[in-house]
């Protein structure tokens, strides 16, 4: 499907919004600021932006994992208030309570990341279920990893959304990594096949490439908006960084990441494509460069500049009345 | 008002939200009962127990949802459709089975509000059976409550009769934090008084269900009605017992027990769950800093022993706590 | 393969005391004297048995389920032993404290009924690892529902057992029915698909075939014994009774389980398959009829004649030491 | 002899009982770590941690195993090879996830040997890190140890010193029932004189780490360190502390506790978890029951609130307990 200018821009500013917020995530954590545990996404950009662009606020709904900033952007959460949260800050977007692993916006349709590998993918089918019941046509998208992929959980949301019929695009990311173990060790046979397994149409694309993605999620997101229950996409992505910062990565070839990203770099394969297609400009993306550098600036400074969560919240909100 | 059995009160209480209240549904194992089966589908049990029997033809199976048999993916849609816009119940056939799932109640569900920066709201309930007495055997018959006390974010409902179980369940469908609804297999045909209409009893408020002066017995569940039957038999012998069903043990109502015991100056707990880390630990614990001035004798706890259930019924009931066991505690303290 | 003499008739033995055992039970239990939930297991008896006469009692083991009492018998637990424990008295295999859904006999490699649907298959993998450690050739048989299929667990061990090319075979018993839930609604797609997905050789068998089941089992067992890893069995069995006994069946068609009895028992196929081949005669099989029913009449008369479990056993293991 | 830290002391306590003998093996995620990357595999990281570092080169991958991310695959395959003669250290990597796999745990290993009747042993440890303090917020901070308490057929070991850290791994690995061992991840840097040989510390059995005459103060896992700190710290101010640590909550030492509470008269339990059915509610309840005769004063127990643990560092220090905290409660206490 040929996307408009609009869409285009749109897409490359939520990549470029993603790698310039974890890059400059990197360099903040190597000088000491941030707190807790920092899985990075970058190089995984176009598949939540392929599939994301193309969902609702409020009828569709994402769950998200460890790795989960770039899930975040993609679904339209506000930048300034998921950076502020990494620095667990009071105006985090969950008031510093969460951190990283623990973002969420129900408002945006974003029901979490998740500190627990396969947590979220039963929790999707859910919010499924709600889009079934109350919100037709909307559909939830559980992003699951290569290593995510052999948990229990995620077998059991797969067979229940197929029983089901619900509306649901599993997003598998096999980044080929669990950690420092590789998914040709850990993840056997093939994830396109598992799903197929539960009667649940899969296909494998490159989750270097945007639009591939964008035109497999399309897919499988009308079958979900028709009432024809849960696809499956596999995207093969590619890991920038290691498992959280400061992993040395003694598992990975030493040219291992400089060579992904030379040569699977989503948005370099995003400018070159609409460029020799000649559907955007370098000056459009240039600008969006320039523009989102300065949104991470202010992003990085707000955070740090904001305070911290009151003593008194660490009291509440852990239910809505507990009389 | 009439006669009900707390099998029926707790069917009642189901139809009855969810004929208020589009939003509720249902979700388990064999709630409707019969999908796909050469019958043709229809209804077919309503549950293991039949405690959902008529609801699936009453508001069908949109509503009344048969799942497979993986819990993870049963109670994770229920919190993730609760945290979206449904009010979903959820049956966990036995509580024993909480072990194949308790991340999506205790790392999910509990902590949405909390880890979301109080911008969650999980109306949860999940509907499980708990107790021996049975002859069940050590996978179905535990009192697996305490270990869902101790977790923050959640609320523990414990209801000992038909009346407390519907007026407690209504208010778990209407309560907006995620909620563990305990039935004791062993009380499923107990019958008492129910009123018809809907009405719901608040968490966190015990129920004196016999005043006294002497001693106060907190009971949880099933060994509430155990205690009531020792209030009454001692009252004969002019022990003056005083009755406290704690109806939910999160929250758990420490007010009505630190004044009764202000008055007694005694506490037995009874706990049908292993002892250590009990409820009835945690009461007892709770007695002793905040009533110990008023303490005219040791706190003490009957517990089931740190055992696994046995399956033979003759061991069984050695397990179990019993009126006989707690009448000596009571005794041994009366006599301090 | 071409089964001995001797085989045909352990065979025939194995199965028939299935089906004495569990007739029995049925009618003991109408008569009210068999405590506690009971899942009998009439119909699948060749399923047990076509896999379990190939195991030893040393180095092979099997992993079971709520519905364990053929498993029981076909690997070789004592049928005296296992009445009394379903009558959860003294002398039972397990001293009354396990009961029909937890019996267990180490010695002869059997890890446990389990009344965790989806209990046994990651213990199964773990003897597997024992086996390919310290027993060489040794293989484990998780029995697995067409219910329990659908359990995280089972997805798993599959996986694990895949990934570490572990000695397994998984028996998955497809009854066609989880309780009152048809596996037609519940468990989407194919079982041998699913195990297939995980790189695990599958077929599918008819499990009133105890040639079929055999033969099946035959390769799989060899395939581990030789150190090549897991394999997968689905054998579309036919459960002649209830789910557990006392279940009123509205869920089936009037006719299903007569029908089922009448033309998918694997007795009769068996008898009938070793006449016409003039293997066996039908007297050598009416002679064990007869000693089984004899053995099976014992076994409830000893049983109710046993004496309870010692009150004082209710205190005993729980540790071999807690000191 | 010669100084440690508690991840050194853990690590030595592996690898000395996996050369003595064969049938120890560890399994689970990235326990060898790095199998099948593009550096072409060998030892790769030795766990998040780096606790089983060096053990994968020293013993190679046949026993010193990676697994996929399954907990109910990793916990029940180690039950099951316990089952059958293996001798399995498993890895659950933070405590958290025993959501995941609580089944295995509870209704499997820690139930064999009473259900199958006396006739197996699990010798089954599942090494697991708890604690908060490090920023991991709400998911891998917890204090999961209560639960595990409660469950019949389970040994729970929460060492507080690399001393203990060795002695108490292999008396878990030699150990013919189930064990759950929980390292602190805040302890983990912590150093201490430890013996370069061999060595068992029994279970059961607590560690009287400062005498005092004053009060009891029992710690568990990280809290026995701050316990010992407060009991320095007032002793200057001449008040007599006697700690105790605990150092396994299953089986608990109700004795030496007892004992020391005869002498003191007075109890504060220190508990890094929720205080709901926490062990310090179990310890409370247990000297308030059988001495109380020789209180002094209330029994106190000191524990997190009862919330998730936040993830902001200002309120996970203020979530946790602290040596100015206990001090507040003995200051109390000493003043009834
Ligand atoms: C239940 C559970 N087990 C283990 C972990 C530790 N852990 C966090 S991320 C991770 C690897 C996940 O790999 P994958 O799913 O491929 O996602 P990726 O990191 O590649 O994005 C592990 C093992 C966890 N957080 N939760
Ligand atoms: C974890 C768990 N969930 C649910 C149950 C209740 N239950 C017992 S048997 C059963 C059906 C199992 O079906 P299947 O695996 O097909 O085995 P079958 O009964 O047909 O032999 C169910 C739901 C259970 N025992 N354990
Ligand atoms: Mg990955
Ligand atoms: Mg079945």
């Amino acid at each position: 499907m040929q996307l408009s200018r609009d869409q285009l821009l749109s897409a490359y500013r939520r990549m470029r919004t993603i790698r310039e917020f974890e890059e400059r995530l990197n360099v903040e954590f190597q000088a000491g600021t941030v707190p807790g545990f920092l899985h990075l996404y970058s190089g995984q950009e176009a598949i939540a932006v392929g599939i994301c662009e193309q969902l609702e606020d409020a009828r569709d709904y994402i769950g998200s994992t460890h790795r989960g900033h770039g899930h975040c952007i993609a679904k339209g959460v506000d930048v300034k208030g998921m950076m502020k949260e990494i620095y667990c800050k009071k105006h985090g977007v969950c008031g510093g309570k969460g951190g990283s692993m623990h973002i969420a916006d129900l408002d945006k349709g974003m029901l979490g990341a998740n500190a627990i590998v396969g947590g979220a993918p039963p929790l999707a089918i859910g919010a499924a279920l709600t889009a079934k019941t109350l919100k037709p046509g909307g559909v939830a998208v559980p992003f699951i990893g290569d290593g995510a992929a052999n948990q229990g959980t995620v077998a059991e949301a797969m067979n229940m959304a197929s029983v089901l019929k619900l509306p649901v695009v599993f997003m598998f990311e096999n980044n080929g990594y669990a950690e420092f173990t590789a998914a040709s060790y850990a993840t056997a046979g093939s994830i396109e096949a598992r799903a197929k397994a539960y009667d649940i149409p899969a296909v494998t694309v490159d989750g270097a490439d945007f639009f591939a993605v964008h035109e497999a999620a399309r897919e499988a997101i009308a079958r979900a908006r028709a009432g024809e229950g849960p696809s499956a996409i596999e995207a093969k992505a590619y890991r920038f960084w290691g498992h959280f910062q400061g992993d040395p990565q003694r598992y990975r070839a030493p040219n291992e990441t400089k060579d992904l990203r030379e040569a699977k770099d989503c948005l370099k394969h995003f400018r070159s494509r609409v460029t020799e297609a000649a559907l955007l400009e370098d000056a459009d993306m240039d600008a969006i460069d320039e523009e989102v550098l300065a949104l991470i600036e202010e992003a990085v400074a707000e955070a740090k500049a904001d305070p911290e969560p009151d003593a008194q919240s660490l009291y509440e909100d852990v239910y809505v009345a507990y009389n | 008002m009439s006669k009900k059995t707390y099998r029926e009160a707790i069917t009642e209480a189901l139809r009855q939200e969810m004929e208020r209240e589009e939003r509720v549904i249902i979700v388990g194992e064999d709630v409707a009962g019969g999908a796909g089966g050469s019958a043709g589908g229809g209804e077919a049990a309503g549950g293991v127990m039949g405690l959902t029997a008529g609801l699936c033809t009453q508001f069908g199976r949109e509503r009344v949802i048969d799942t497979p048999i993986t819990e993870s993916a049963i109670i994770g849609m229920a919190a993730g459709a609760a945290l979206t816009g449904l009010r979903p119940v959820a049956e966990l056939m036995f509580a024993d089975f909480i072990g194949v799932c308790l991340d999506q109640v205790y790392n999910q569900a509990a902590k949405f509000r909390y880890m979301f920066g109080g911008k969650a709201r999980t109306p949860l309930v999940v509907r499980t059976m708990i107790g021996a007495g049975m002859g069940a055997g050590p996978q179905h018959s535990q009192a697996i409550y305490p270990m869902l006390t101790a977790i923050p974010g959640l609320k523990v409902v414990v209801p000992s009769t038909p009346y407390d179980a519907k007026g407690l369940l209504i208010q778990a469908i209407r309560d907006d934090d995620p909620v563990i609804f305990c039935e004791h297999k062993g009380l499923l045909g107990s019958q008492g008084e129910v009123p018809d209409e809907p009405y719901t009893i608040p968490f966190g408020k015990a129920a004196i269900t016999r005043e006294g002066t002497d001693i106060t017995l907190v009971g949880i569940s099933r060994m509430a009605v155990l205690c009531n039957e020792v209030a009454d038999r001692l009252k004969k012998d002019g022990i003056s017992v005083e009755v406290i069903d704690v109806r939910t043990t999160s929250p758990l109502d420490a007010a009505t027990i630190l004044e009764s015991v202000k008055k007694t100056g005694r506490l037995v707990a009874v706990d049908e769950a292993n002892p250590m880390c009990s409820v009835a630990s945690e009461i007892a614990s709770i007695v002793a800093s905040d009533a110990f001035e008023y303490l005219d004798a040791p706190v003490k706890k009957v517990t089931a022993p740190h055992t696994p259930v046995p399956a033979a019924p003759n061991l069984e009931a050695l397990y179990l706590p019993t009126p006989d066991k707690i009448e000596v505690v009571i005794r041994d303290l009366m006599d301090f």
